[in-house]
């Protein structure tokens, strides 16, 4: 009887506080923002949140699974949600997986008006740019050229691109890695293709980063040290940029080029606090580390993180939408917003000249 | 309620209250949440579903049904190569599906009775093992040993599957029949009515002189040979009926998210499955149908609630998202440790 | 015949390092890397595989819970680094603190097994796969100071990976390495690896280690015998927990790197083929079988990574690779046969 | 219609039966008696198919129905051919209700679904199997709702409930009984054995275990005698006496003259009174009893009577009600370990599962207790927290006691699981006497054992009495080797002290005693 009756109490109690948690929502809209969680990816996830701290009260930032690939359902929900608050009036998703057109579909069924700007996502392009508002991605394909022309230009003769199966399975890694090797033939440097272990499937991480520790020394006795390596996985890069301080190799741009992938474990950059999230003061102390290690001009990478970068100016150009200040993006006023936004010239393409709602951006880059 | 404080289970208790303090944080519009959870149990339900024979027969979670999953995918993607689609194909996709399923169910129930007394980690393996296999076959047989006809699901070196597999075809093709509208609540009338109807199949199963057998088994293991009954072959039976229960629980999840994420997809459905049952105050020696249906809808209430909550609670979306994950393992833990209390009053020990 | 059958998974290795071996030699694949790499991966893995043997002896099982003990180590190591203590002193303090975490673990961990006799591995691998979120929550906010260990950007959580260089990256590695031609044996750290066995090795000579293997061969007997046998499993799990601990130290040690979050989730599954592999039934196993079962597992990843790329089968390999580690460690637990095995059978 | 050549069986290296002949009609009442371990049970589970007997290497020897030879292999088959097994250790499920019970494997569907749906998948009916239920209770005049669970019902209930599990089959040709009533009471052993008569009457051949002489006279047309896995008798129940059967089950006769010592003082190491043991199958009941300080101490009693329990009470191994004395200090706390502190020790008759440490050597499983308890055989040279044991001090000790025990083995490193089932016994009385014990207590401890291997335990208990005065008690089935070793026989009846005996008395005051007739004095 007792149980009964506080249960019947906690019931009451939380549907009181129910009440009261739809009933305080204001006349304002808001944007919706999401992210991979913080150990999958910082930078996407600090983007929101310095987002949040430049919009104040206007931001909702939801983040993905842990391990998106299994729980696609959770995924989809979690946005979904996002589109059933009526007060969000745009959906900004930055998150480098496919499978979440699905619940664009849904939402845009339920609320045609509702801006859906990915920045990105990696279903099949047509299929987005029918549903999505505006669909942003870095080039990866361009990047396929851009990064072993600059790989030569700091000096290699060999191109060392470590990836393995359900990654070589994504369909923009495996042309990136078609176009590497295209360039790398036409550029006269030789490509070197090396699979690890599978970090998405059995034993995680350890043993593929385990493999690169004991196999990087290796490919570097066979082919010297003016040898770019390349790791199409963010957690490689911390061993990556590691070993090239020690073997003093080629490392032109990460997978997810950005100053906070590989550099701060590798060169254990302690950050103070005022600091942290501070790119000039990151880059310049990245630049002193590599100098101290013997290799300025050995490490590349993208001033600002694109992760870091894409939740902003996303943000920025679906307010622009929503106020009315643009009715179809082009890619002039977009350079200037990215100007703004990131402190560095972008570059936008567009991703297939038929399609105007999907662009690709690169970035300028900085050379420790 | 009455019938929930009768049947008092704290992993249940402690979902219940757990599920209404987060929808309650999290600030969700509840019919939002309560379309979600529709969605969830008709896309989940039978999944769930496909773990009660094995328990009955008294092999504990049968986390093997990840194989079940794995059979249903090869159904699908065997579909998407032939360029099939519609409802008749679906079809289709079940018989290839199902007679895997039984296949596999088989040479699993082999495995177990080899493995008497630690049936539980022995199926985690095998489900490891046959994820192996499985993308062994679609990432390097496709297109070495066995030609695809469909071009268009290869990845563009020619070996191999694309890593999403769209399934247009089937998008939602069960799920828009009979759909009601009750105010801003959708009700796909006719797929709630498949998840019963197999939630009803199971139970007239348990019912059936099959079911007194797994019963029987379940309750005192090799003791009931003396009785007549091949208990080998009752455990075999029951792990074919989980398997293809399971094959058929994922087709329509599948069909339901409309994408496959081909060498992924099947990865949870077992830890999932297993919690929402769980949740539900079934135990790893008893579970009813009703705690699978109840289960679902309360772990996923859960589910869907539980990031916002987090965020709204803590500031911070990872958090609520560590929370969902543990939620997940935590009650399979849970459960086990509190199970074993409950069998702690047989004797124990060799003297028995 | 049954002599022959349990060895299945070891000549299956055997012959499939012979293949490879030959290959190696085939494709000019230099050796004395080969072996180097071996020795080094034989040290900073094997203490893990070490630490399996304490539960497998007391009857519990394979301890699948190992990332309970992971995240003991973890703790331990990031503590060093927030107290910036360096070079061998950094070492031994996350040694020894790493030691007492694993302590207090393993009790709460080895009172919750003792609950749940006859289940331990399926609850062991539960209690590990819901400990990682709950240390992910942790790690999200812990109040640690140390800048270098902090999200660059937030300034507030831990990084997944956290380097050592500067801390105490292979002071185990660097110790006294014997040059010899183009091997560099790395003699410190198999000297510790060493070390660790001998403890283990000792510790199964006295009377608490000799009260542990009698529990695991029959329970019943010794508590008969008068053994408190639920203190003693308790014991064994604290040991298993602590040696755990002190190998994830090893391991981070010659890594160069901590890694914190989701990366221990797995790491119990190759731990557990390589101490099957090693010859250990799932019923009892021996230090000389954890040097084996560590070598053989281990040197086929060193050798099939760079076979597979020269070979150009990379899926193949990789894949394999996989179904081994699953496939040995259901193997043998077909062929222990559950516990219907009665004790005069198994001889 | 059936009949039995030249049965053996072997578990291991010991012989469990050797060439059993045996022949029943139909409608015959056939008895099989014998004492524990004499086989009457494995030769049940033969013939009714039990699958340890096909995995432990089968048997030998033919077996016939009607003539036709058979050799079933799963207990399904036995069924199918009409034959029914009541189990000693009853082959109910606690958790499902009594119909269901009954009717396992043979439940009642629904007609429609029976029909329209494979046999496996069609609905039951809850109300025909009731029916059936109950019309096979009522055969046996027991009036009991058959949709209870069979967990809360009582002992002799259940077994009546397996009993008609196996007469309402309705092929049934020849019922197998072990010891079906060991757990009866008087009058529902006469209700029972009168339905047997009349299932007899109709045609069916029983073959009936009991340790009860009385009622296997008065129901049985023939008997047969097992002792040792052989036949030692086959008579007609109306022409033996039961002197000449009791005789024949326990040995011919004693020839040897027994110890015989002056009576023992009256110093008790141990007093129990009212001791309560709840070991199933062995129940003690209340057993008041006094052990002698010094003295040999006999149990003997059919089993089922208790005789077991003593032992796992004293040491702790069973929780007991009731009071227990060890030099005058009531309840001493129920642990092994504190029994063991206090110069107690067991050893078990479960040599299989309770006995040794079989992977372990011979001088390993001697010195075990010795180095967990007492510290001893640590390393003289080592600080004490180090507690490595100094092997050559066991290695010795394990050599010693190999000499001086007579323990036939290859050295004594040798594994302990190689050795036979007597020098595994000399290993753990060596074992235990290590420890050098006050009390010790011995189940059976010359079961499985050959006789050459019997005397020289024999004579090891005798000589440990006497070089280090330890008090000895000896639970055993085999009257003749308590005898010749013990200074009284206590003999247990349901649980209870019935009478106690001096070894030299009259092999028919035993006879009656064992079997619970009032013994004069």
């Amino acid at each position: 009887m007792l149980r009964n009756l506080t249960m019947t109490t906690i019931i009451l109690i939380l549907s009181l506080c129910l009440l009261a948690g739809t009933a305080a929502a204001t006349g304002t809209y808001k944007i919706g923002i999401v992210t991979p969680t913080l150990s999958a990816s910082e930078d996407e996830f600090r983007g929101a949140e310095r987002t949040a701290a430049k919009h104040p009260g206007m931001i909702r930032h939801i983040t993905l699974p842990n391990n998106f690939s299994e729980e696609q359902e959770t995924a989809i929900t979690q946005i979904l949600g996002l589109g059933d608050d009526p007060e969000v009036k745009a959906i900004v998703i930055c998150a480098g997986y496919s499978g979440i057109l699905p619940a664009i579909q849904k939402i845009k069924e339920k609320r045609p008006e509702m801006v859906v700007i990915t920045a990105p996502i990696w279903d099949d392009p047509d299929m987005m740019a029918k549903y999505v508002d505006l669909a942003l991605d870095t080039d990866w394909v361009q990047r396929g050229i851009s990064i072993p022309t600059k790989a030569q230009k700091m000096g290699a003769k060999t191109f060392i691109h470590y990836s393995f199966p359900t990654h070589m399975a994504k369909e923009v890694i495996a042309k990136r890695h078609d176009m590497m090797k295209a360039t790398c033939a036409k550029l006269g440097m030789q490509f070197v293709e090396v699979t690890t272990p599978d970090p998405t499937t059995g034993a995680g991480p350890s043993p593929m980063l385990q493999f690169l520790q004991e196999d990087i020394p290796r490919q570097i006795a066979r082919y010297g040290k003016d040898t770019a390596v390349f790791g199409t996985n963010c957690p490689m890069q911390d061993v990556i940029i590691a070993k090239a301080l020690e073997l003093k190799f080629i490392m032109p741009e990460q997978c997810c080029p950005t100053p906070t992938q590989g550099y701060p474990a590798a060169m254990e950059l302690a950050i103070p606090k005022e600091d942290a999230g501070n790119f000039d003061k990151i880059n310049a102390t990245i630049k002193e580390k590599a100098a101290a290690a013997g290799m300025t001009g050995r490490l590349s990478t993208w001033p600002v993180p694109v992760g870091y970068f894409f939740p902003e100016f996303s943000t920025e150009l679906a307010i622009e939408k929503i106020e009315g200040k643009v009715k179809n993006y082009d890619m002039a006023e977009m350079k200037k917003t990215a100007k703004k936004v990131a402190g560095v010239e972008v570059a936008f393409n567009k991703m297939k000249p038929e399609i105007d709602n999907y662009y690709l951006i690169i970035m300028d880059s900085i050379i420790y | 309620m009455q019938g929930l404080l009768r049947h008092y289970n704290p992993v249940t208790a402690v979902f219940v209250v757990l599920s209404l303090t987060a929808l309650a944080v999290s600030g969700m519009r509840p019919v939002f949440v309560c379309n979600e959870v529709i969605t969830r149990f008709i896309r989940d339900g039978v999944m769930v579903l496909a773990l009660i024979i094995p328990i009955t027969a008294g092999m504990g979670l049968n986390f093997a049904i990840v194989v079940g999953a794995i059979c249903a995918q090869v159904g699908l993607i065997l579909a998407v190569d032939y360029q099939l689609g519609g409802l008749e194909s679906l079809a289709l996709i079940m018989i290839v599906g199902v007679a895997l399923s039984i296949l596999l169910g088989y040479l699993i129930g082999l495995c177990l009775n080899r493995a008497r007394g630690r049936e539980m980690i022995t199926t985690i393996l095998i489900g490891f093992l046959a994820t192996s296999m499985y993308q062994l076959i679609f990432m390097v047989g496709y297109g070495t040993i066995i030609t695809p006809r469909n071009p268009e699901m290869m990845l563009s070196r020619g070996v191999g599957i694309r890593n999403m597999v769209d399934l247009d075809r089937f998008r939602n093709l069960l799920d828009s029949i009979w759909v009601l509208r009750f105010g801003e609540i959708e009700v796909p009338l006719f797929m709630l009515l498949v998840v019963c109807f197999m939630a009803l199949g199971v139970n007239y199963i348990l019912h059936t002189r099959l079911g007194r057998h797994f019963s029987a088994v379940g309750f005192s293991g090799n003791r009931v040979e003396a009785l007549g009954l091949d208990p080998r072959l009752i455990r075999i039976k029951a792990i074919i009926l989980s398997t293809v229960i399971a094959c058929l629980g994922h087709i329509i999840f599948i069909q339901n998210i409309g994408m496959l994420n081909v060498y992924t997809a099947h990865l949870n459905t077992d830890i999932f499955s297993c919690a929402a049952l769980l949740a539900g105050g079934a135990t790893v020696t008893r579970a009813k149908v009703r705690h699978a249906l109840f289960g679902i809808v309360l772990f996923h209430t859960l589910f869907v609630v539980s990031p916002q909550a987090g965020q709204n609670l803590f500031g911070n979306p990872a958090l609520g998202e560590y929370f969902r994950s543990f939620v997940a393992y935590g009650t399979i833990a849970v459960a086990l440790v509190l199970n074993a209390k409950n069998s702690d009053k047989l004797p124990r020990g060799p003297w028995k | 015949m049954i002599v022959r059958a349990r060895h299945v998974p070891q000549m299956v290795i055997a012959i499939f390092l012979c293949a490879m071996a030959g290959g190696a030699l085939l494709l000019e694949i230099p050796l004395p890397w080969v072996i180097n790499d071996a020795l080094v991966r034989l040290a900073m893995n094997g203490v893990l595989v070490l630490s399996l043997v304490p539960m497998l002896n007391v009857g519990i099982g394979i301890n699948f819970g190992l990332p309970v003990a992971i995240v003991a180590g973890l703790l331990g190591l990031c503590l060093t680094v927030n107290w910036r203590l360096t070079g061998s002193l950094g070492f031994t303090m996350a040694l020894a603190l790493s030691t007492v975490i694993a302590v207090c673990l393993g009790e709460v961990y080895g009172r919750l097994l003792n609950r749940v006799r006859g289940r331990e591995e399926i609850t062991a691998t539960f209690i590990g796969f819901s400990f990682i979120p709950l240390t992910n929550f942790f790690w999200a906010t812990a109040p640690f100071t140390n800048p270098a260990m902090l999200w660059p950007i937030g300034g507030i959580g831990m990084r997944p990976t956290i380097g050592l260089k500067s801390y105490f990256a292979k002071i185990l590695n660097t110790w006294m390495p014997l040059e010899i031609g183009p091997l560099t044996i790395p003699c410190g750290l198999l000297l510790f690896f060493g070390l660790c066995c001998l403890l283990v090795h000792l510790f199964f000579k006295t009377t608490p280690g000799l009260a542990i293997l009698a529990i695991g061969e029959n329970e019943g007997y010794a508590r008969l015998c008068g053994i408190d046998v639920d203190r003693m499993r308790r014991l064994a799990v604290i040991l298993s927990t602590v040696i755990g601990a002190v190998g994830i130290c090893v391991y981070a040690q010659s890594y160069g790197f901590i890694e914190l979050y989701d990366a221990p989730m797995m790491m119990a599954f190759p731990a557990a083929s390589a101490i099957l592999i090693g010859g250990s039934t799932t019923g009892r196993a021996t230090v000389a079988q954890v040097v084996a079962g560590t070598f053989l597992f281990h040197t086929m990843y060193v050798l099939s990574g760079p076979l597979a790329n020269d070979l150009l089968v990379p899926e193949m390999a990789e894949i394999f690779r996989l179904m081994m580690t699953t496939g040995v460690i259901l193997f043998a637990m077909l062929h222990h046969g559950g516990r219907h095995a009665r004790p005069s059978e198994t001889l | 219609m059936l009949e039995l050549r030249g049965i053996s069986k072997t578990f291991g290296p010991h012989s469990a039966l050797s060439e059993v002949s045996l022949s029943i009609a139909a409608g015959e009442i056939h008895g099989l008696i014998g004492l524990n371990g004499s086989g009457k049970s494995t030769l049940l589970h033969i013939l009714f198919g039990s699958s340890f007997i096909h995995e432990t290497g089968g048997y030998n020897g033919s077996c016939f129905l009607d003539g036709k030879p058979f050799r079933f292999t799963s207990p399904a088959q036995a069924i199918a051919a009409g034959i029914g097994m009541v189990h000693q250790e009853f082959a109910l499920i606690p958790e499902m209700t009594v119909a269901e019970n009954i009717l396992l494997s043979r439940e009642k569907g629904f007609a429609l679904t029976d029909t329209l749906f494979p046999r496996d998948f069609s609905l039951l009916d809850p109300r025909k199997n009731d029916h059936e239920a109950r019309r096979a209770l009522e055969y046996l005049d027991l009036k009991i709702d058959p949709r209870q669970k069979t967990g809360n019902l009582a002992l002799n209930i259940r077994q009546f409930i397996e009993i008609a599990r196996e007469i309402s089959r309705d092929n049934l040709r020849l019922l197998l009984l072990d010891e079906p009533t060991a757990v009866l009471n008087t009058a529902d052993a006469g209700n029972f054995l009168a339905t047997l008569r009349h299932l007899a009457d109709k045609g069916v051949a029983i073959l009936f275990t009991s340790h009860r002489l009385p009622e296997i006279r008065g129901l049985c047309d023939r008997l047969t005698i097992l002792r040792e896995g052989r036949t030692v008798g086959c008579c007609d129940v109306r022409t033996a006496s039961l002197g000449a059967i009791t005789h024949l089950m326990l040995r011919e006769s004693v020839t040897k003259a027994g110890r015989f010592r002056s009576r023992p003082t009256d110093d008790p190491i141990l007093t129990i009174r009212d001791f309560q043991v709840a070991m199933a199958g062995e129940e003690l009941l209340g057993l008041d009893l006094d052990v002698q300080r010094g003295e040999i101490l006999g149990l003997i009693s059919l089993s089922g009577h208790g005789k077991l329990a003593f032992g796992a009470g004293v040491i702790g191994q069973l929780p007991f009600r009731g009071s227990l004395q060890l030099d005058g200090a009531t309840n001493p706390p129920s642990s092994s370990a504190a029994m063991i502190a206090r110069g107690v020790f067991f050893l078990s008759e479960d040599r299989n599962r309770l006995g040794l440490l079989p992977r372990h050597s011979i001088m390993d499983n001697i010195a075990f207790s010795a180095l967990q308890h007492d510290n001893r055989f640590l390393h003289p040279s080592l600080p004490r927290c180090l507690r490595l044991p100094d092997r050559r001090a066991i290695r010795r000790h394990g050599e010693r006691c190999i000499r001086e025990f007579d323990i036939r083995c290859t050295g004594p490193a040798q594994p302990v699981g190689e050795l036979s089932g007597g020098n595994q016994q000399k290993v753990r009385i060596a074992h235990a006497l290590t420890l050098s014990p006050r009390l010790m207590v011995v189940n059976e401890p010359t079961r499985g054992v050959d006789i050459a291997a019997k005397e020289r335990i024999l004579d090891m208990f005798l000589a440990i009495n006497d070089r280090a005065g330890t008090t000895i008690v000896i639970a055993s089935s085999e009257l003749e080797e308590l005898r010749r070793v013990c200074d009284r026989i206590a003999v247990l009846y349901q649980g209870r002290l019935h009478a106690i005996l001096e070894p030299t008395a009259d092999d028919l005051l035993f006879s009656r005693a064992i079997s619970g007739k009032p013994v004069l004095h």
